[in-house]
């Protein structure tokens, strides 16, 4: 067992560091110019340390799998607070699927754009009537001539309303059993076809879209895999998300960020942090979120002498959701009235107070996930909700 | 013993959940708080003729004369339905004037109360110091009054504050120069709140009963208790109705056991609820000794049941029931100002454990006793 | 509303206290001597206070129900310590189950001497494979000549080697469906074919038996209702349940319990109920317990005016259950180490932090509830668990 | 870094589990426990052939020269298997020997406690102080001990104590005239518990490594921690193996969602506490300044897990599990004693709070940061 880098990574951590030291603060010294942030996300990549998995003739740096460093290149680039690799759809779920299952053609136009920041996605997954039940999709296309054309409805599409491409689900064979008819395409959403419609959240934000297709079209060959082959070229992308450290991140962020909430904050003229039921809590959660952490270094060691880590990314999903909860609960017992202030210095809180209750929604409910625990881990009998 | 509603009461709850649903069913309460208006006026309207401001002012008043457990019933029911009404300023300047203010000061003030003519509210947190009446900073001198108060409901559209002060006092200020109000971005909009400054405004001292600011307090709980009883029933049934419409792999999702029982738990954790702002209510007219601490109990209670209910109604919601258009989070947000406002679970538990005498030299017989 | 007993009951009460002076303490002066307790309960029939529900024929009082008057009876005794009324299964559940079910001669037989506490009963429905889900009984009983021949076992069956004779469902009807097959049997279990044998719990007693049944016998007249008719039998007996304020005795007296344990402990030379954490946690538990008893009194106050309280039993066991485990679990942060001595001055919170456990077990189990709760309370669709 | 055990260590936990499965499986420890005796002879025998004993020590005195990690994958062995043997005594006093002793008393003692040659224990409570070792009290004076420890584990079969003193110190009392141990009527079986008053006893200060008190401390969370680990993994899958096999209603209650998202639940709360242990572990080895804060954690988060989880397992298994025949109640009670035993969670969280530094006057980005 080694837990720390080792010395080993030494060397490497230096180079970064001299690298993002020399990139960092952009010469034009404007760190929200987003000329200087893609600038230094090219150099990025052409240092190899940014789009490590995709290949160099798609305009990746194309880097063996190496967890520590990518580890180590996430923390230098944090420290100086440069400009992190993007992590959207596009790039964490397109192009891993495009790499395994896409053409030639479909490679060499999608995915250097993409790394590029050129081409924006959203996911077309759910539909209303079909969120955890994949199998009951109902948007349909149909093959007409050298298109595809595309009716129906999706939802719970993030940031559609920015995007300029989705990849989606639809049922191309209505004949076929329920998770054979469906196929995973690539439509443009800046058609006539496409009517995009955010939706507004309990916090005021708008992040998720309803999409509306009405007679849109897609050329033939913008499907990825074969006809029908849509799950599963879905499913495969979950296996792409392994490997990483991000989790952690979050949480020990968040969980600093509300020890200083409860020093800042007083009851009664004395700080928040003395008081001895906050305090417990505080080290309760502290001790919930290490247990996750080391879970996930664990999970991406296995990964990366190429053990099975099991179920554990949907073990941390829904720990990640506890975790929120409680944090939300604690902040909330530490805010007392100042919750009910959406405006106010803890204005923050207060929206974390409600998001933290998305976490538990969005990617598959927690009984989903629940029943995937109880039945792939321990081995349980399954039920109607499994999938196939 | 006869631990039920009267016939009357029934009646009295059913008429007015009716009148609301025929005037501002849910689909309003969204047109009116998108509208950007502080309250819906013909609601109110409709409101006071039905005699839920003077409800339990005396009939010299204008008033009806009843007790506090029919006006708990009345916020039970507004808070069942979101009502987007300045009742519990409304209510609770009524109810102190009426038990603290002296002959003279009824007269002037009550009768205007119980008709609707002016709109009453209370101010009493500080930045400071929030819920503790006796620790309250403001002092009137010489019939002056100036300093800041926040968390005043429907502050910008009062006409009259009862005002919190020194040792557990309490004034009446009626609006005028000197009085100036900032709305807060609040979270429940049903209930907007004002930070309030006054400065060098007249001042009436109420002269009535001692405590009168404390037992003030009390009835701000059993009222938040009962508006908090009234949300949580509600979220319940919206959590099931949803659960027996939506489906999922071919049935209703109501059928997985998963689900069932979280609605059998989110029920369990309400339903027994409804008898602790009973009591408190009836403890405030009937058993004054118990009434503080059935109060503070209450509170405590049904409003962490709440808020845990509007939390659990989110998410058995799904997606839906975290966007904007949903009724979901204004119950959350509605519930979050019953969880916070005079005083969170905590700070109630607490003085619960101090008027128990928990801690007390007593002997252990002696102890209170919450059953009957 | 009326939340007091009101005025027109001082008489009554005054009455009772008269009473319960007049004959308690015993004239020997010994209160555990069970002579002495037995002629208090004698009495106590005699004026009305226990048995109110039997009629006299029978050795009650035939009372009308009141709630109220039962409530104060047992105050007024409480307060002095004198022998409350047996509340034990042959009490309980055999003796309303007779007055709504049984011959004549089963009355005159079975009621006066069991409420004279001459005999002792045990309950026999549960079997290993057959808790909740009594359709799958496998005890059977088959007619031969004047006797049922009894072959077979029950389990969990309270007290059982301490009783006289056992209420029990056994399968008669081989061939019906399920439910209809069972009969309700009065067996004498001091006769060779039957053999019990106590469960020790894991507190050390012995409270439950297993009691197994090799050829015994019972005279063929000993069923009660029709052969078939034991499941219909048997459910009836939940109905005189209701109109008891019983449960909030135990919920009060633990709970003070509770604060005077968490009075005479200390943690670091304080009183524990100084502590912010124990001292909220137990104003919380006393809210719960206050919903709980006033549930209660609701409850009770409905069925006095003939209204249905509905699934409140159902209700009050799972937070009755609920309750107790939160204050097990108080109890043990006010112990710390203290939990670990079975025989220390605090033994008996020990042994209540394990016994809080077999209160979800008892009688169903705390999902079987939920079910009923969300089926027959919510309305939600019925699943394989429901009872038919 | 490589957050995964070795080859090496995946072997000895494999032994050892296989050793004592086929020395003293589950029916046997209930057959010792009732057949009253303190430990298993034959087990401990066999273990101390194994190293457990000195699987720490130096080569030197006779150990196996490993590390804390190994020792506690000994007993994340031990508690999965609720191993009736007087381990948690012997591994302490050991390393607070190893740790604290000067190179004579290592000598002297170290050798005889890695052969299984005698048995050792630690004196650690007393009756008004349990956890703190800042704050016990007794001392010895020229050499001699007199005063009274509680809760130690098998006091009643060792030959020596190692006794935790005033100041944070320890010394060493070997057995003889002078001890006197009553045993205690402890709900855990498997480790039985004495109240030692030691009369003018001799005792020999420990002189080597300062703070030896406070490492024996986390030593103890750690192993602790670990066997809270296995007991509640073994929980876990006896939870599991039941729902499958118990059939209602003509299916496993397994089949069940209510039933396997319970099962779910434990699976989580249990499962991703691993590395806290294995991370403490290290952190005693190779992150000195981190080792007291990880361990605290480690024992706060897995015992409260595994208390809460054996628990489950009882419920899960209904009528049954409540029976002294079943295993149930054996992990409980071991639970019980993991819980307790060197300090609540309570009582760690807030050490823990402490050591983080949270409430001292240090800039934020100071922190303390768990991340590698």
């Amino acid at each position: 067992m080694d837990l720390g880098f080792g010395s080993r990574f030494d060397d490497f951590r230096s180079e970064v560091a001299a690298f993002v030291g020399a990139h960092w603060p952009p010469p034009g010294g404007d760190p929200k110019d987003p000329v200087a942030q893609r600038a230094f996300r090219d150099a990025a990549i052409a240092a190899g340390y940014y789009a490590r998995g995709v290949p160099k003739r798609y305009g990746g740096s194309e880097q063996p799998p190496d967890m520590v460093r990518g580890e180590i290149i996430r923390q230098e680039v944090r420290r100086a607070r440069a400009p992190a690799e993007v992590r959207d759809g596009g790039i964490t779920l397109l192009i891993p699927t495009l790499l395994e299952w896409g053409t030639e053609a479909q490679k060499e136009t999608f995915i250097p754009k993409t790394l590029a920041g050129e081409y924006r996605w959203a996911q077309g997954f759910s539909e209303p009537g079909a969120g955890s039940d994949l199998a009951a999709l109902r948007t349909r296309a149909e093959l007409v001539g050298d298109n595809w054309v595309i009716n129906g409805q999706k939802i719970w599409s993030s940031y559609a309303h920015r995007a300029d491409f989705m990849f989606a689900l639809v049922r191309t064979e209505p004949d076929a059993p329920k998770h054979e008819g469906i196929s995973y395409l690539i439509i443009d959403l800046r058609q006539p076809g496409v009517t995009i419609r955010p939706l507004r959240q309990m916090t005021r934000r708008s992040e998720f879209c309803e999409v509306f297709f009405d007679n849109a079209r897609t050329p033939a060959d913008w499907i990825v895999g074969g006809r029908g082959q849509g799950w599963r070229v879905s499913r495969s992308t979950l296996k792409h998300e392994r490997g990483s450290l991000g989790g952690v991140t979050w949480v020990e962020s968040m969980l600093r960020d509300l020890v200083k909430l409860a020093r800042e904050t007083t009851h009664d003229g004395r700080p928040a942090i003395l008081d001895p039921c906050i305090r417990a809590e505080l080290a309760a959660i502290e001790g919930a979120a290490m247990a996750l952490t080391y879970s996930t270094y664990r999970s991406a060691s296995m990964n990366a002498h190429g053990q099975d880590p099991g179920l554990f990314s949907t073990m941390a999903k829904i720990s990640s959701t506890d975790l929120a909860q409680r944090i939300a609960k604690l902040a909330r017992d530490i805010l007392k009235d100042d919750l009910l202030d959406m405006s106010g210095p803890h204005g923050k809180w207060t929206e974390r107070f409600m998001v933290s209750l998305s976490m538990a929604i969005a990617g598959g409910t927690s009984n989903i996930q629940r029943n995937i625990i109880a039945e792939r881990g321990l081995g349980l009998p399954r039920d109607i909700t499994s999938a196939p | 013993m006869n631990f039920l509603l009267s016939e009357e009461q029934r009646i009295l709850q059913d008429r007015l959940g009716e009148l609301i649903e025929a005037t501002c069913p849910l689909r309003r309460v969204h047109e009116v708080l998108d509208g950007g208006v502080a309250f819906d006026k013909d609601l109110w309207a409709k409101l006071i003729d039905f005699g839920v401001a003077g409800m339990i002012l005396p009939e010299a008043a204008g008033g009806l004369g009843l007790e506090m457990i029919d006006l708990a019933l009345v916020a039970e029911t507004l808070g069942a339905a979101l009502a987007p009404v300045p009742f519990l300023g409304q209510a609770l300047a009524g109810l102190a004037i009426a038990r603290g203010g002296d002959a003279d000061q009824r007269a002037r003030w009550l009768p205007a109360i119980a008709s609707g003519e002016i709109l009453a509210t209370v101010a009493l947190a500080e930045e400071a110091v929030r819920w503790s009446s006796r620790a309250w900073t403001l002092s009137p001198r010489d019939g002056r009054l100036s300093g800041v108060k926040t968390l005043v409901p429907h502050g910008t559209e009062a006409d009259l504050f009862v005002v919190g002060t020194a040792n557990g006092g309490l004034c009446v200020v009626e609006r005028g120069g000197g009085v100036t109000c900032e709305r807060i971005d609040g979270a429940d909009r049903t209930r907007p709140l004002d930070r309030v400054s006054f400065v060098d405004v007249r001042a009436h001292p109420l002269k009535g009963e001692l405590d009168a600011a404390e037992r003030l307090v009390d009835a701000a709980c059993v009222l938040l208790a009962a508006d908090a009883f009234g949300g949580a029933r509600r979220c319940v049934a919206m959590s099931v109705d949803y659960a027996k419409l939506r489906e999922q792999f071919g049935v209703p999702i109501g059928s997985f056991q998963g689900l069932k029982h979280q609605l059998a738990e989110m029920a369990l954790a309400v339903e027994p609820g409804r008898g602790l702002f009973w009591y408190a209510a009836h403890a405030i007219d009937h058993l004054p000794e118990k009434a503080a601490h059935a109060a503070a109990q209450a509170k405590a209670h049904l409003c962490d049941g709440y808020l845990q209910a509007a939390r659990d109604t989110v998410e058995a919601h799904g997606g839906i029931g975290f966007t904007w258009e949903h009724d979901a989070h204004l119950f959350l947000k509605r519930a979050m100002f019953d969880w916070a406002w005079m005083g969170d679970p905590r700070h109630h538990r607490l003085r619960a454990a101090d008027l128990a005498g928990w801690s007390s030299g007593l002997r252990l017989d002696n102890q209170y006793t919450f059953s009957i």
